[in-house]
């Protein structure tokens, strides 16, 4: 029993660290539409920037600073050079500009800090806390809950954002009709400039939780993938799906590879959160708490 | 007015119906054939077969397969690569399993295979849409290769699931130059491409892109939703599947899953994308341009090195190209967002109306 | 027949002489110029593909957003050039377009919509702007919490030109708005146009196909054909002119013609 | 014709497998330069090489060979895949090209067999040696292999071809040492290992082999020290001990082992050589002067020591001072004799094992050390450790003789042991 | 204002009750779009459906070929009752019709538009198709052919291969009709199609839809705001308001209805 406890628990735990990176999808998605392909990039970008300055003795406030600043530069310039071009083209098309992005950022970022791996820590050890596993014989780290806390926070924060504010609303419209968003005045210009950013933003601290746990290096971008099925069961636009999402994914995969694994011969979490996500679909095509596809005659 | 229509009258429907209506198109094709099939096999090196030439035609194809599904039929998928590995590990097998079978066939019935899986993973499209729908696909490239890493009688129990392809012999001749694999490689995706050309100018082709467009209105006249995203997905799988055959067969020469990870996958989808979403000949384009464009960065990198005897760090030069590459995607989408196929027809209705400019 | 208005002294909005491309190959607009004075209402007639819709859209500036631009003359606001103003900054200064076709933002609710409408409007009371609207179409407020997407047509036609008054424009660019309204409605609207202009001094330029009604409210209009103006001058004078009066409203030899008569009609002349 | 002998150097410099790719090319260039500069070339012949980026992906593999093969003065001398994906896919090409496809730690294993592969090359040791290399060091550690028996060893293993590798020859040693193996596989990239290692935590074994890659290895030290497995009671592949795979898991990888084929450090004379002949002439590759030295960095020096080594056998026998063709140095391949006495010469002593190959062996040593991370370099814990060749020998040959038959390949006369 | 109405005798004078709709009930979620509406519609006439915007029109429409389906009530063809049909199963037994939110396939021309009109009518399979041969080659043409019929009827020869996304709403209105069309109908279901479109246009419509009733003794049922159209046209008009029907009856019976004109047309035109 405290073994199925422990790898509910753990998947949980990873589930949050899936939701991070899913974040940054959604957030992207929810307010101009696009799938964007470079979130990954982004990660690597980020984390990348936020340890190379660390490693040069920076201090970490400035160093995160100074990151965040880079961060926000490239989601000005994605806006100037590729979006702003690209206003009302298919869905399609904006993906595949992403992906042109990608390339950049990775080339970008290797070419900048080289292509070697690096460690990362923030101080608090991803070991298992001592009282509990001596109590009840569990492991749970500690950095896993840090990082949990981390992510709560962020999509309270956001979660707030999208509904409360002017900017909010703002950005659900874009994401609706770019050509009556502008009508309307609303400058696409400073709403993708700010949410790229904020996805920055949130890039920068994924790239930090995943970097403690894995080192700063261009596996980084790999995350995105894990972030998929997430986003797809939570829903494309749904910030608190991100994390449910993310939860159901963790701990249904982890649950799956431990007690289906055996039977099957292992290695199934490379489909099982894509198989889990296609089922909660063919129930709710549009994921838990994405926005019912209107199509109407 | 170099491309001007004017002056040739159709008079029948039958000859408007034609596959290339306009007489400079039929020209320029019998050309393009011609230089492909007689003039490249004389003057080609077999660095221009093996390295260019042949990834390139088949990723033509399978572009192409995921066209018809995407471009076509409107559903995007991530599931490439592996129907593309059903139909090299069917293909495989059925030339091991199957005495005496042609590699023709073998080839056919990869690609059936891997339309029987792309059926499967089509069922969800009935409902889901999208790109739900193109993460969902994921589920199936994953899922497919992990299959043939479990299932040992699908890489007959090779120790590391890296199997050989077989000798290519069809009538007693054997395949084994670059140059014959090229030609072979040529005919099929020929062939294919005007198979498929014939077929979305036809009725199915147009019940795909009613789908594509505006599913609710294509059911209200009469188009069964079902069948048809059914049989999108399996055509496009079957393209697909011949295309995995011909990759391990006729290129790489060997068979094996890490072959067709998740990125052949996107690389496709890219090449339907920058190609030309809805359109046979932007498949060519798109694969052209995805598949070439790194490689000619890299020679002229190469070169212009050699040439000025420039010593800059290979990682630096790598990172270059990949900056440029995806540079020049951007780009082009800028320059037009529907794809290179579409700039080929703005410049062919600008050649219509040149010299004057409206 | 008629030639390019000169132009006064004091326009309001003027356009003078624009040329539009499509797709780069596409010409549109060959050269249209018309002007709208302070506080008129002034209409755009023509048949379909005449260019109307492209007309307001290069005023708007989105034809950037559909692949079109400007490639010849200029677009003039209270005497100031916002040819290569972005849409958002006209916006801010007062004008505001209607769109074709509804383009209400699908999965907001109406009174999201609406709310959008008055994103310029930083600090603004917005209830006060919210019970105007509702005041001029109370369908809206009672489906206020629908979602726009799943409303019907008229209300989602409503939706629109309710979320364009929220920015408190000072010029409304209006592109069919009596599409797809029921009768009523479509009276209403003008009358909605009327007062606006009348007690909010709202200039109007306003595109429309039921010729009758518009030209009913308009102080002036144009007529546009294939790209081109080709007859304008006051609404009463267009009304009362002869072709006007045959193939813009349906009358021949002063009867209103039955839609079932139709058969035997007579092919319209061109003017050009 | 031109006293060149052109070596391709088609290796990665981007994503995800850089590090690996980056530091070996640099090594085997540097060899080179060093040669070039100390010695103006083997017999006067010098080295050119062209780099061509692979990315780690076959077809990139297959293209970067078809530009290479040609060029002159004499075509590409020899291959180094650093795939295994793309080594397969050459293994045809190579053959019918005449151009031999040196795979030094990876590649297909069978290829040992001479007979049936002419032109391939799996030198110094193959996995399946290594596997049972690192069987036998447990058992040291054990005290012995009776000590083997009921023991638990898990197979922490990347799910791809090159992870399902060592299966077959590990199940042959569970059978005959009586421990129990249990075969975990994480899949690809390997950032997230938790239910693994919770498995592993109640499984509780003696062991954990990894055989992982890139971002893999440190997510497992990672999850190593997260569950609480002891480091030092966890062995790497080659490819899972270098030192970009134990820095970014931090203070976690402290005593964890790693198997290795070389050794890092820049004590060795030929290391100094590099040094005084490329960098103190500011030619080296390596723009990160701290990685010489390193792991991956030291391999592409042992590359360069083999490559320079079967071109200079093939001298002695087709002519001295001439540019070899790739014939000629598949016979240089199958007669290398790099003895103690000759690794001295070559200042290497330590750094690689001697090496013997012939037209029935392509395989050499087949030995393994072992070396333990101290948090901040590599130290060396174990002698070289010989592969159980009487085990491996067989499967070998059995692997190739079906190869042989589905080619329609017959095999070669080799002279056994000769 | 008064117009002749039946000026020569129709072709196909009005028939039997073909459809009836018997006490339908739609609603979605908390909205009532239809409560409890019956009417019916007779063979070869033109039957218009009117009422203020949101009055469940449109609905009533997609009830009639399965694109809704009501929580009460039956719908009948020829007295056979139906329940939950799918659209294309209605698209089967005749019944066409065009979008008031206008539903064309974009990304394809005009011709390929129709076309799809009548992919019913096909019977090659996909195998024949990609080869271009026999019966799927004869078949094309032998529809190319018909459809052609009803480009000259619709008078649209010149944008045959425009791609219909670059034609103006009102020629799109008409390309829609005539894929409709090009399936040949029995019932055909108008949705506004004439909303957008001025005076000569409107003329033009009003014409096509006449003429199809006529030659083909198609039965029309058809949404229009526009009152001019609706009374000159129609047979017989039901009158929705907010789901409910409140009238129903020739046009002169509507015009001088009162609660009609409350609700609708408010000032007689
Ligand atoms: N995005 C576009 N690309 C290419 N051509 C276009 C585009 N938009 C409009 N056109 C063409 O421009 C011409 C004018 O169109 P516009 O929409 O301005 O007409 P309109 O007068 O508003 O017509 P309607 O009354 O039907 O709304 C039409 O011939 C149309 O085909
Ligand atoms: N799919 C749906 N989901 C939710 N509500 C709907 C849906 N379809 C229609 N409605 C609602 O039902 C009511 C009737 O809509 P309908 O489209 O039938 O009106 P209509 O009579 O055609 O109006 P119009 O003349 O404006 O087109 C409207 O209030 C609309 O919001
Ligand atoms: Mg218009
Ligand atoms: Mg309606």
């Amino acid at each position: 029993m405290t073994f199925f406890i422990e790898v509910l628990v753990g998947g949980l735990l990873a589930g949050v660290m899936y939701s991070l990176v899913a974040l940054g999808f959604v957030l992207i998605y929810k307010a101009s539409g696009v799938f964007n392909f470079a979130q990954g990039a982004m990660v690597f970008l980020a984390a990348l920037t936020f340890v190379s300055l660390l490693e040069m003795n920076w201090n970490f406030w400035l160093a995160l600073l100074v990151t965040l600043v880079v961060m926000v530069g490239v989601g000005v310039l994605t806006e100037r050079i590729v979006l702003r071009p690209l206003v009302n083209q298919p869905p399609i098309t904006l993906f595949m500009a992403t992906i042109g992005l990608t390339f950049v950022l990775e080339g970008l970022s290797q070419m900048v800090w080289g292509s070697q791996p690096h460690g990362l820590e923030l101080g608090i050890a991803d070991v298992p806390m001592e009282w509990l596993s001596q109590k009840w014989n569990i492991n749970i780290s500690k950095f896993d809950l840090f990082a949990a806390a981390v992510s709560g926070l962020l999509v309270a924060a956001l979660a707030l954002f999208f509904q409360k504010t002017r900017i909010g609303r703002a950005l659900r419209a874009v994401a609706d009709d770019h050509q009556a968003a502008l009508a309307v005045g609303i400058s696409l210009q400073h709403i993708w400039a700010i949410v790229w950013a904020v996805a920055g933003f949130v890039a920068l601290v994924a790239g930090m939780m995943w970097g403690v746990r894995n080192g700063v290096q261009y596996a980084l971008t790999f995350t995105a993938l894990k972030a998929l099925p997430v986003l797809i069961l939570g829903g494309f636009e749904s910030v608190p799906g991100a994390i449910i999402g993310g939860l159901i994914i963790g701990a249904s995969e982890k649950l799956a590879e431990v007690y289906l694994g055996p039977y099957v011969g292992g290695g199934i979490e490379s489909w099982f959160a894509y198989v889990i996500a296609l089922l909660f679909l063919l129930v709710r095509p549009q994921g838990l708490f994405g926005e019912k596809i209107i199509d109407r005659v | 007015m170099l491309y001007r229509e004017a002056g040739q009258f159709r008079s029948t429907y039958a000859e408007d119906m034609q596959i290339f209506p306009i007489r400079q198109d039929r020209i320029a094709l019998m050309l393009l054939l011609a230089v492909g099939f007689v003039v490249v096999p004389m003057v080609a090196t077999q660095y221009w077969f093996s390295a260019l030439l042949i990834p390139f035609l088949i990723f033509s194809l399978a572009t192409l397969g995921l066209n018809i599904l995407t471009g076509y039929a409107g559903q995007i998928s991530l599931g490439t690569a592996a129907f593309m590995a059903v139909g090299a590990f069917m293909a495989y097998n059925a030339q091991l399993r199957i005495p005496g079978i042609p590699i023709l066939a073998s080839f056919a019935i990869g690609g059936l295979c891997a339309a029987a899986v792309g059926i499967v993973f089509g069922l969800p499209s009935l409902r889901i849409k999208g790109f739900y729908l193109a993460v969902a696909t994921l589920a199936c490239q994953f899922l497919v290769l992990w299959t043939i890493n479990r299932v040992p009688w699908l890489t007959n129990h090779s120790a590391s699931g890296v199997i050989a392809a077989q000798k290519i012999e069809i009538l007693g001749y054997t395949f084994d130059t670059p140059a014959s694999k090229y030609l072979l490689t040529l005919s099929i995706v020929a062939l294919m491409a005007l198979a498929a050309k014939n077929l979305m100018r036809s009725e199915t082709g147009r019940a795909f892109m009613a789908v594509r467009d505006m599913d609710v209105a294509a059911e209200v006249i009469g188009i069964p939703m079902m069948k048809t995203k059914l049989l999108a997905f399996a055509i496009s799988s079957f393209y697909c599947g011949v295309a995995g055959a011909l990759y391990a067969y006729c290129y790489l020469g060997t068979v094996e899953p890490e072959a067709f990870v998740l990125d052949i996958s996107f690389r496709v989808l890219f090449m339907v994308i920058i190609g030309g979403v809805g359109s046979i000949l932007g498949s060519f384009l798109g694969a052209g341009f995805i598949t070439l464009v790194p490689i000619f960065l890299n020679l002229g990198t190469t070169f212009i090195s050699d040439r000025f005897d420039i010593e800059i760090s290979h990682a630096l030069v790598s990172n270059m190209e990949l900056i440029t590459f995806g540079g020049l995607i951007i780009f082009f989408l800028i320059v037009e967002p529907n794809g290179l196929a579409r700039l080929w027809q703005i410049a062919k209705e600008k050649l219509r109306l040149w010299p004057f400019p409206h | 027949m008629s030639a390019v208005p000169q132009p006064k002294t004091q326009a309001y909005l003027a356009i003078n002489n624009v040329e539009v491309i499509y797709d780069r190959v596409i010409l549109v607009l060959r050269g249209v110029s018309l002007e709208v004075s302070e506080g008129q209402i002034v209409t755009l007639l023509g048949a379909n593909g005449a260019g109307k819709t492209t007309t307001l859209k290069a005023i708007s500036n989105l034809l950037r957003a559909e692949r079109g631009e400007v490639t010849k003359g200029q677009i003039l606001f209270q005497g100031e050039r916002i040819d290569q103003l972005n849409p958002s900054e006209l916006v801010r200064r007062g004008i505001c377009q209607v769109m074709e076709g509804r383009h209400c933002f699908q999965h907001l609710t109406v009174e999201e919509n609406l709310l959008t409408g008055a994103y310029t409007q930083k600090g603004a009371d917005l209830h006060a702007e919210l019970e105007k609207v509702y005041n001029y179409f109370p369908r809206l407020k009672e489906r206020r919490r629908a979602q726009a997407g799943y409303t019907s047509g008229g209300e989602q036609q409503m939706t629109a030109i309710g979320r364009a008054l929220m920015a408190r424009p000072k010029m409304i660019l209006l592109d069919e708005p009596s599409m797809g309204l029921a009768p009523q409605l479509v009276e209403e609207i003008f009358e909605i146009v009327k007062s606006l202009n009348q007690k909010e001094s709202v200039s109007i330029l306003l595109a429309e196909q039921n010729t009758n009604i518009a030209l009913k409210y308009a102080d002036y209009g144009y007529i546009l054909e294939n790209g081109r103006v080709v007859m304008d001058g006051e609404g009463k004078s267009l009304a009362e002119n002869e072709d006007v009066k045959e193939f813009y409203l349906g009358f021949s030899s002063g009867e209103r013609r039955s839609f079932r008569g139709v058969k035997s009609y007579r092919r319209r002349k061109r003017w050009l | 014709q031109a006293k060149e002998q052109f070596v391709p150097a088609n290796f990665y410099w981007v994503g995800p497998y850089a590090p690996g790719g980056s530091g070996i090319a640099g090594g085997m260039i540097d060899y080179f330069k060093m040669i070039n500069n100390k010695d103006g070339g083997i017999n006067g012949v010098k080295f050119t090489w062209e780099k061509c980026e692979t990315e780690y992906n076959n077809g990139k593999g297959v293209e970067c060979y078809e530009r290479s093969k040609k060029h002159p003065p004499t075509g590409a001398t020899l291959i180094h895949p650093l795939s295994t994906g793309i080594t397969y896919s050459l293994i045809e090409k190579g053959t019918a090209d005449k151009i031999p496809i040196v795979s030094i730690g990876y590649g297909r294993t069978s290829a040992a067999d001479g007979r049936v592969f002419p032109y391939v090359f799996p030198l110094i040791t193959t996995y399946w040696s290594q596997a049972t290399a690192m069987i036998k060091f447990i058992a040291s550690k054990e005290g012995g292999t009776a000590k083997l028996k009921g023991k638990k060893i898990v197979l922490v293993y990347h799910d791809s071809a090159y992870g399902k590798e060592p299966h077959a020859v590990l199940k042959k040693e569970a059978e005959r040492y009586g421990f129990e193996l249990t075969l975990l596989a994480v899949p690809h990239p390997g950032n997230e290992q938790q239910s693994q290692w919770l498995q592993i935590r109640q499984i509780k074994p003696n062991w954990v082999i990894l055989w992982g890659w890139g971002v893999m290895n440190p997510t497992a030290i990672k999850a190593a020290a997260k569950i609480g497995f002891p480091r030092d009671h966890m062995i790497g592949v080659w490819w899972s001990g270098a030192e970009e795979d134990v820095i970014p898991a931090g203070s976690a990888a402290k005593g964890y082992i790693a198997a290795g084929f070389n050794v890092s450090g820049q004590n060795f004379p030929v290391i100094q050589d590099i040094k005084k002949y490329v960098y103190a002439k500011n030619e080296g590759e390596m723009e990160d002067k701290s990685r010489i030295g390193s792991i991956y960095y030291n391999r592409g020096v042992v590359f360069g020591i083999v490559t320079a080594e079967a071109v200079r056998k093939a001298q002695e026998h087709f002519g001295k001072g001439k540019s070899m063709t790739g014939e000629q140095v598949q016979w240089g391949l199958e007669h290398l004799n790099i003895s103690a006495a000759e690794l001295k010469k070559l200042g290497a002593t330590g750094f690689m094992q001697p090496l013997k190959t012939s037209c029935y062996d392509h395989e050499g040593g087949g030995q393994v050390k072992f070396q333990q991370w101290d948090g901040t370099k590599w130290k060396v814990i174990t002698d070289w450790i010989t592969a159980d060749k009487a085990l491996v020998r067989p499967m070998i040959e059995e692997d190739a003789a079906k190869y042989a038959k589905e080619k329609g390949i017959t095999p070669r006369d080799c002279p056994k042991g000769g | 204002m008064s117009v002749a109405l039946h000026q020569h005798p129709r072709a196909h004078p009005v028939g039997e009750v073909l459809l009836s709709v018997e006490n339908v009930s739609l609603s979605f979620g908390g909205v009532n779009a239809l409560t409890d509406v019956s009417f019916d519609v007779r063979e070869h006439e033109v039957r218009a459906i009117i009422g203020p915007n949101g009055a469940g029109k449109s609905s009533m429409l997609n009830v009639l070929n399965g694109v809704y389906h009501p929580q009460k009530g039956t719908i009948r063809l020829r007295g056979k009752s139906f329940h939950d049909m799918v659209s294309h199963e209605a698209a089967a037994m005749g019944i066409a019709r065009t979008f008031q939110n206008i539903a064309l396939f974009k990304g394809m021309t005009v011709l390929d538009n129709i076309l799809t009109g009548r992919n019913l009518k096909m019977r090659s399979n996909f195998l024949q198709q990609a080869l271009w041969w026999g019966p799927a080659r004869r078949e094309e043409l032998v529809h190319r052919h018909a459809v052609e019929e009803v480009i000259d009827f619709l008078e649209i020869q010149h944008v045959r291969k425009t791609p219909v996304g670059r034609l103006p709403y009102g020629l799109q209105k008409r390309v829609e009709l005539a894929r409709a069309l090009a399936a040949e109908p029995k019932i055909l279901l108008l949705d506004e199609p004439m909303a957008g479109m001025n005076l000569e246009e409107k003329q033009d419509m009003c014409r096509f839809i006449l003429d199809v009733n006529d030659h083909y003794g198609t039965t029309i049922v058809l949404i229009e705001h526009d009152m001019g159209v609706v009374m000159d046209i129609s047979d017989r008009v039901v009158v929705l308001d907010y789901g409910r029907k409140i009238g129903d009856g020739t046009p002169e019976e509507i015009r001088g209805n009162q609660a009609v004109i409350d609700a609708y047309l408010g000032v007689t035109h």
